[in-house]
């Protein structure tokens, strides 16, 4: 593959979208098969481009003209947040019905993703990451112009943050080109500027962000492309953090500080599952809390740390497509995908967070605290889900956009894929060696087991026979056991700070200017004033300026 | 002499800023093209003056031909306007002899006063061709300054200023016809 | 090849006989059958169908399983150090809730077994902050003077929840209004693991003979009656003393052993 | 002879234009040939080569040719999309008319001739007919004019630094009196014609005038920058602040768009007061789309604003993003190169304008949904202009190298 191969990922979906455009009035059928195709492309060609070498390739194409190179990257970390973005975008694309147009502005969306993983610096990142923000945003106000969707402008602060951030790199060290910056230039305000950009842009927030508000939307086409491409390219700017720092943050702290605030965003996504009076809700929640942990997990500064944050990165790309086609109702369906989310052994999100949370004890410390704060979220998490199966469906939607089938086979082969955990080990520790030097121990781990610095994790050997003697024993089992509900059942523990934080916000949404005051303040004579051609203010506004410089 | 001329421009402006009558602005625009006329002369730029006073003589022609009648230089509610001139005149003399320094004060009095008289009737008038006559005296005022040491334009800008002031005053009046 | 056969081979072993499956089987029915007698329930263990068993015990046992593998029993084909604790607390922590999703009568006062769960995490993970291991036997044998009194307060932690954890507790379930306790099958399959798991985290690990067997399992059993001694002392103070024990004692408590954990870390760095 | 066909051929289209009013055919043929001619003498001329055929020294700098190429790109795209209820010849006739007197401006060897030569172009645009009385039309540009004229006098002054000083309040107030910007805003009557309300002067004159003056003051009053500078960047976060919020909560469409403009300008301004080459870039960035993008979407919406038609379209969703200054757009480039230039500059100042960027984002939807549902020539117009914005957002480089950054 010669490397201008790697401009392929990002025009094929641009020309399924084209196609979509054009083509699309004369049939949904034909947007929607060219815009899935063009990412199913996308998808094709990023793995094709990359086994052959199985290292990293680079193409510059000269400058873009704002400080930019327009250089592309493909490295094992690009392929893996390239997949979990694809691959979710693809099945739902085409599985779902979509209008033209949504199918259009969905393939522009991707393929900005898609540019922004393959981006070589951090400014180009963000434009591109900009875009997918921008492209999300039209999607869903086409879906539903009065559904809830993220805020425009915190989206847009989130990208401004992350390009003022390249352009810092670019005054202190001369470049923003990940493989170039130099390490003291990767200072803590850098560091700042692109944890805000990740956390606002990806909505990993302990309070209930725009990836939880969406799925309060009769129909969630939009939504599940929307998490599905804003949420790992949160996680993936942590993650190119590590390379920008030589595999470390900029001091040490900001690793425990990130990670506490992953715990919390699981643990607030976990505090309003519990609380959920519809499915629908608790299915808001499932993938914040997936988030949070991922994040808490890439906090931890260790390699094992961030190959569990791949994994976990890597399984809620596949749950986003099992909760976007589960319908409301609950069943065998919603059952399957809510304990694969939720980690149950032998599950893959299990495998993912055992080694996540071992890595932030092992870590000790701080970290150890987060870590031991974690098996508690987690703990709270599977509560919530567990008291999500007697709670009514909600608002129904539409059956066109659901797949119960699929979402049962998802849930049921995350489930199954814990005794994979080792592979998928192996995969991530290769990409985590692109951002950091990933200890020789991590990365001669057989197929079976992995190696931590305490332990040794027998995935193989104890989730394989654990897997089996489930599945016969489960095939044996008596569904009857399952007990009717009667009324919805109340929450755990009550939400005071989210009452109290509800409070607040509507006290402030209240507030105005009291009656006997406002005529202090006329935006209407205000504005008479100063559009009205008054000389009196223009001679006044020089004067104003002749004394600030004169003084 | 420049002094002379200097106080010429002012009055001319002051007239400007004063007149409302055809006959009025017309003088006005007289008197600050012949001080223009007489600075660039007393400068040595002869062919300069020559330019500006045939463009400002062609404008203050033809501000003859449209405008309100008469010369309506004391109409009632003129005396604050009066004293605007006076109070321009007495800036203009502080910063062009007290604040710079150098030769040719009355050459930096005459551009101060030509082009704050006539921004000032332009701030306060309702008739096109009072309008149009500031406007017309600003241009000379402006090529003046670009015409006059220490500036390089010369002749070019002189010849720009002249025709931008007699195009000014040839072209007709307007009525709005209304949004 | 062969060795990863050998692996699974002995991990199977371990899940479904020694000391998973059976074992957890025999050692819960054993002590699920004193506390019927000493609660006043039916005297006869009922007959669950072995061929058609109801999901929820399916469920529960599989995690049951899981945990008991991590213990460290003397003769555990699994090696020590293929144990973890973390799989231990997580798949004892699933136990609760598999019985919450699948059969809610079994479980009182979710809200508050939340609450003791999150206390009994502290009590199993807080003595591995500072040693910064998950293997459960290398805490067990941790006698460092600086990490003994976080060891004491966690394990005395450990054992004040272990009867909420099992249901031993005087609290009914909403759906549940029996005037005894009934037999619990489910709930026999978490003794071994939970009795076990304090053992290995607490006590230094025994030796791989017969006498460390039998020490072990003494000791495991001796957690069990423990535990049974202050869920009969609960049953005869009552439903409302019991939930003031644990929704007033116990957080405050863990609140101070938390409070230790984070000051022998500062201490110890 | 190139800067003074760039003059002269536009303004003998403007004035075929007008003589061959009853006959619009031709003079759109006629117009339209002479302006083309004078596009190709602005492409031909060397950035900074002198001319002077007409004992009057022209030239055109690389920054100014490159504006009025793209103005006259703007005005051709504005013409042939012509909005349906506009007359092509008469946007010629205009669009020819500002060209010539903004290659005047451009070209012009000293800024006491180009002031005059705008002075000329004020004068013109206040004897068309219009809604506003003639001398309320002429009053502000004229000011501006009279500014720009004390600034230069105090400019020629010998003295104390303060006369410098003075001369730089003079040429930069000027300047922004001549735009319109805050605070020295002209009247505006929303449903004047385009052509005789203050739009020109802002989102077409505007830009080579900007150059002008700004490169000129700083060849004037050297010592001055530092005073040029905070004014530019006062003048323009007031902009800035201002027009996003008046755009956003002004009650017509029409004055809502004349905001956003402003505000833009603010932004220009800043990137100019900066004095650095990647604020200077992103200024000229700004230009750029206030030439290719705004106006051209300003002159397609009167239409649908009449109609008081207002949807939630895709495409008016794309404009909303592209009038946001979003990526892809041309304004996310600009304000990358303005925070860098803020970092490198003063980095507090960069925090003040990255969180004064977010303040275009609910006036800009709503100008999105001033587009109505554009059909037609309008959908082809608003594609255009959009397609302007994403070159410019995603490849800029060519544009400013044609500006010499």
């Amino acid at each position: 593959m010669t490397p201008p191969a790697l401009l392929i990922p990002i025009v094929l979906p641009i020309l399924g979208a084209a196609i979509a455009a054009t083509a699309g009035r004369a049939g949904h059928g034909i947007a929607r098969a060219s815009a899935s195709l063009g990412v199913w492309g996308a998808a094709v060609a990023v793995v094709a481009i990359w086994l052959p070498v199985r290292s990293t390739q680079e193409i510059s194409l000269g400058q873009l003209g704002f400080g930019s190179p327009f250089d592309l990257r493909l490295d094992m970390i690009g392929l893996v947040f390239s997949l979990a973005v694809l691959i979710p975008a693809a099945t739902l694309l085409t599985l779902q019905p979509r209008t033209w147009q949504e199918n259009t502005v969905a393939g522009l969306g991707v393929a900005a993703a898609m540019a922004a993983i393959e981006a070589g610096g951090v400014l180009m990142t963000a434009v591109a990451g900009c875009t997918a923000a921008t492209l999300v945003v039209i999607q869903l106000d086409v879906e539903d112009l009065r559904a809830p969707r993220p805020s425009w402008a915190l989206l847009l602060a989130a990208w401004l943050a992350l390009a003022w951030a390249g352009v810092v790199l670019q005054v202190v060290g001369g470049t923003a080109v990940y493989a170039a910056v130099p390490v003291s230039a990767m200072t803590v305000p850098v560091f700042a500027l692109l944890a805000f950009a990740s956390i606002f842009g990806g909505g990993l927030v302990p309070w209930r962000g725009w990836t939880s508000a969406i799925w309060s939307r009769t129909s969630l086409r939009a939504a599940g492309l929307a998490v599905a491409t804003l949420q790992p390219l949160a996680l993936y700017l942590f993650v190119r953090a590590y390379e920008l720092g030589d595999g470390h943050y900029p001091q040490s702290w900001l690793n425990v500080v990130l990670a506490a605030w992953g715990v919390l965003v699981a643990f607030g996504a976990a505090a309003r599952a519990q609380a959920a009076t519809t499915r629908r809700e608790y299915m808001a929640e499932v993938l914040p809390g997936l988030a949070g942990f991922a994040l808490m997990a890439l906090a931890v500064g260790s390699a094992l740390g961030l190959i569990a944050a791949l994994i976990l990165t890597a399984s809620t790309a596949i749950i986003v497509i099992g909760i976007a086609l589960l319908p409301d109702r609950g069943g065998a369906p919603s059952l399957l995908v809510t304990a694969a989310a939720a980690g149950v052994p032998p599950g893959l999100v299990f495998g993912g967070r055992i080694l996540g949370l071992g890595a932030a004890i092992e870590a000790g410390g701080a970290m150890g605290l987060v870590g031991l704060a974690g098996v508690a979220t987690w703990l709270v998490a599977a509560a919530a889900a567990a008291r999500s199966v007697g709670l009514p469906a909600g608002r129904g939607r539409s059956a066109v956009e659901t797949l119960p089938r699929v979402a049962m086979m998802i849930g049921a082969a995350m489930l199954a894929l814990g005794p994979a955990l080792a592979l998928a080990y192996l995969a991530a520790s290769a990409a985590a060696a692109d951002v950091m030097n990933v200890p020789a121990l991590a990365q001669a781990t057989g197929l079976g087991t992995i190696v931590t610095e305490s332990t040794v994790v027998p995935v193989v050997s104890l989730l394989g026979p654990l897997l089996v003697v489930g599945a016969i024993a489960l095939a044996l089992s008596k569904r009857t056991g399952l007990t009717p509900r009667t009324g919805e059942p109340p929450p755990l523990f009550p939400l005071y700070a989210a009452q109290a934080a509800a409070r607040i916000v509507n006290a402030l949404r209240r507030a105005a200017v009291p009656s006997e005051y406002r005529s202090l303040f006329n935006p209407r004579a205000l504005e008479n004033v100063a559009a009205g051609g008054t000389p009196l203010l223009w001679l006044a506004s020089i004067v104003a300026l002749a004394i600030a410089v004169t003084r | 002499m420049t002094a002379v001329a200097a106080f010429v421009a002012w009055i001319g402006g002051a007239v400007i800023l004063v007149a409302d009558g055809r006959r009025g602005l017309a003088l006005g625009l007289g008197l600050v093209t012949a001080a223009i006329a007489g600075l660039a002369f007393a400068a040595g730029q002869h062919a300069a003056a020559i330019a500006v006073l045939a463009g400002g003589a062609a404008a203050a022609a033809l501000r003859l031909r449209s405008g309100p009648p008469g010369w309506g230089l004391t109409q009632p509610g003129s005396t604050p306007r009066i004293i605007l001139a006076i109070v321009i005149g007495i800036l203009a003399l502080y910063f062009a002899t007290s604040l710079s320094t150098g030769d040719g004060s009355p050459l930096r009095f005459a551009w101060l006063v030509v082009i704050a008289l006539s921004a000032a009737r332009l701030l306060d008038c309702e008739e096109p061709a009072t309008a149009l006559t500031a406007a017309a005296t600003l241009a000379l005022g402006i090529g003046a300054v670009a015409s006059l040491p220490p500036a390089a334009a010369g002749l070019a800008a002189a010849i720009v200023a002249g025709l931008v002031a007699a195009g000014i005053s040839a072209l007709p009046e307007v009525r709005p016809h209304g949004a | 090849m062969t060795q990863a056969l050998a692996a699974i081979a002995t991990h199977a072993l371990a899940l479904v006989v020694y000391p998973g499956g059976i074992t957890l089987a025999l050692f819960g029915l054993a002590v699920e059958t004193v506390w019927s007698r000493l609660s006043g329930g039916p005297q006869a263990m009922p007959r669950p169908s072995l061929a058609h068993p109801l999901i929820v015990q399916v469920a529960v046992a599989l995690l049951a399983m899981l945990a008991a593998v991590e213990v460290a029993a003397p003769f555990n084909p699994v090696p020590p150090a293929e144990r973890n604790l973390i799989i231990a607390a997580a798949a004892l922590g699933f136990t609760a809730w598999a019985e919450l999703a699948l059969d809610p009568e079994l479980v009182a006062h979710p809200g508050l077994l939340l609450i003791i769960q999150a206390c009994w995490v502290l009590s199993v993970l807080g003595p591995a902050i500072e040693p910064e291991t998950l293997r459960p036997q290398v805490l067990g044998n941790v006698l460092v003077p600086g990490l003994l009194p976080v060891k004491v307060a966690c394990g005395f932690l450990y054992l004040l929840c272990l009867p909420a954890l099992l249901r031993l507790w005087p609290v009914a379930p909403r759906a549940d209004r029996r005037a005894h306790p009934r037999f619990n099958i489910t709930r026999a399959f978490v003794w071994f693991p939970y009795c076990a798991l304090f053992t290995t985290l607490f006590l230094p690990p025994q030796g791989e003979d017969v006498p460390g067997m039998l020490r072990f399992f003494g000791v495991t059993a001796a957690v069990a009656i423990v535990a049974l001694v202050a869920a009969a002392a609960l049953a005869r103070r009552g439903a409302d003393r019991a939930r003031g024990l644990y929704s007033r004692a116990v957080p405050p408590y863990s609140a101070l052993v938390l409070a230790l954990v984070v000051v022998t870390l500062i201490l110890t760095r | 002879m190139e800067p003074e066909l760039a003059v002269a051929l536009p303004a003998a289209g403007a004035a075929f234009a007008v003589a061959l009013r009853p006959r619009p055919r031709l003079a759109l043929i006629l117009g339209a040939v002479l302006g083309a001619g004078g596009v190709a003498a602005v492409l031909l001329a060397t950035p900074g080569a002198a001319s002077n055929l007409l004992g009057i020294t022209l030239s055109l700098s690389a920054a100014g040719r490159s504006m009025l190429i793209v103005a006259a790109i703007s005005l051709a795209f504005v013409v042939i999309l012509a909005p349906v209820n506009a007359e092509r010849s008469a946007l010629l006739r205009w669009g020819l008319a500002g060209l010539a007197g903004m290659a005047g401006i451009a070209a012009a060897p000293t800024l006491e001739v180009s002031v005059l030569v705008l002075l000329a172009l004020v004068v013109l645009q206040a004897t068309v007919e219009g809604g506003r009385p003639h001398a309320r039309r002429l009053r502000a540009p004229a000011f501006a004019v009279a500014l720009i004229g004390l600034g230069l006098v105090f400019a020629r002054m010998a003295g104390p630094p303060v006369l410098e000083r003075l001369a730089a309040v003079g040429l930069v107030a000027g300047l922004t009196a001549a735009l319109g910007a805050l605070p020295y805003m002209h009247e505006f009557d929303a449903d004047e014609r385009t052509a005789t309300s203050p739009i020109p002067w802002i989102a077409f004159v505007g830009p080579v005038l900007a150059i002008v003056v700004i490169t000129r003051t700083h060849e004037l009053v050297p010592s001055a920058a530092g005073a040029v500078g905070a004014m530019l960047i006062g003048l323009g976060l007031l902009n800035i602040v201002w027009g996003c919020v008046a755009a956003w909560r002004t009650e017509l469409p029409g004055a809502a768009w004349r905001y956003s403009f402003i505000a833009d300008w603010g932004l220009a301004m800043c990137g100019f007061g900066l004095g650095v080459a990647e604020g200077e870039a992103g200024a000229l960035l700004i230009l750029y789309a206030i030439l290719l993008t705004r106006l051209p979407l300003y002159l397609w919406s009167r239409q649908p604003m009449r109609e008081r038609a207002q949807t939630d379209r895709p495409v008016n969703l794309l404009v909303a993003a592209a009038l946001a200054g979003s990526a892809p757009f041309a304004g996310f480039p600009a304000r990358i190169l303005l925070l860098r230039a803020a970092t490198s500059v003063f980095w507090p100042f960069a925090l003040v304008l990255a969180a004064a960027l977010l303040l275009w984002i609910p006036s800009s939807l709503r100008l999105g949904r001033t587009m109505g549902m554009p059909k037609g020539r309008q959908m082809a117009g608003i594609a255009v202009a959009l397609a302007f914005s994403l070159a410019l957002g995603l490849y800029p480089q060519p544009l400013l190298l044609l500006a010499g950054r």
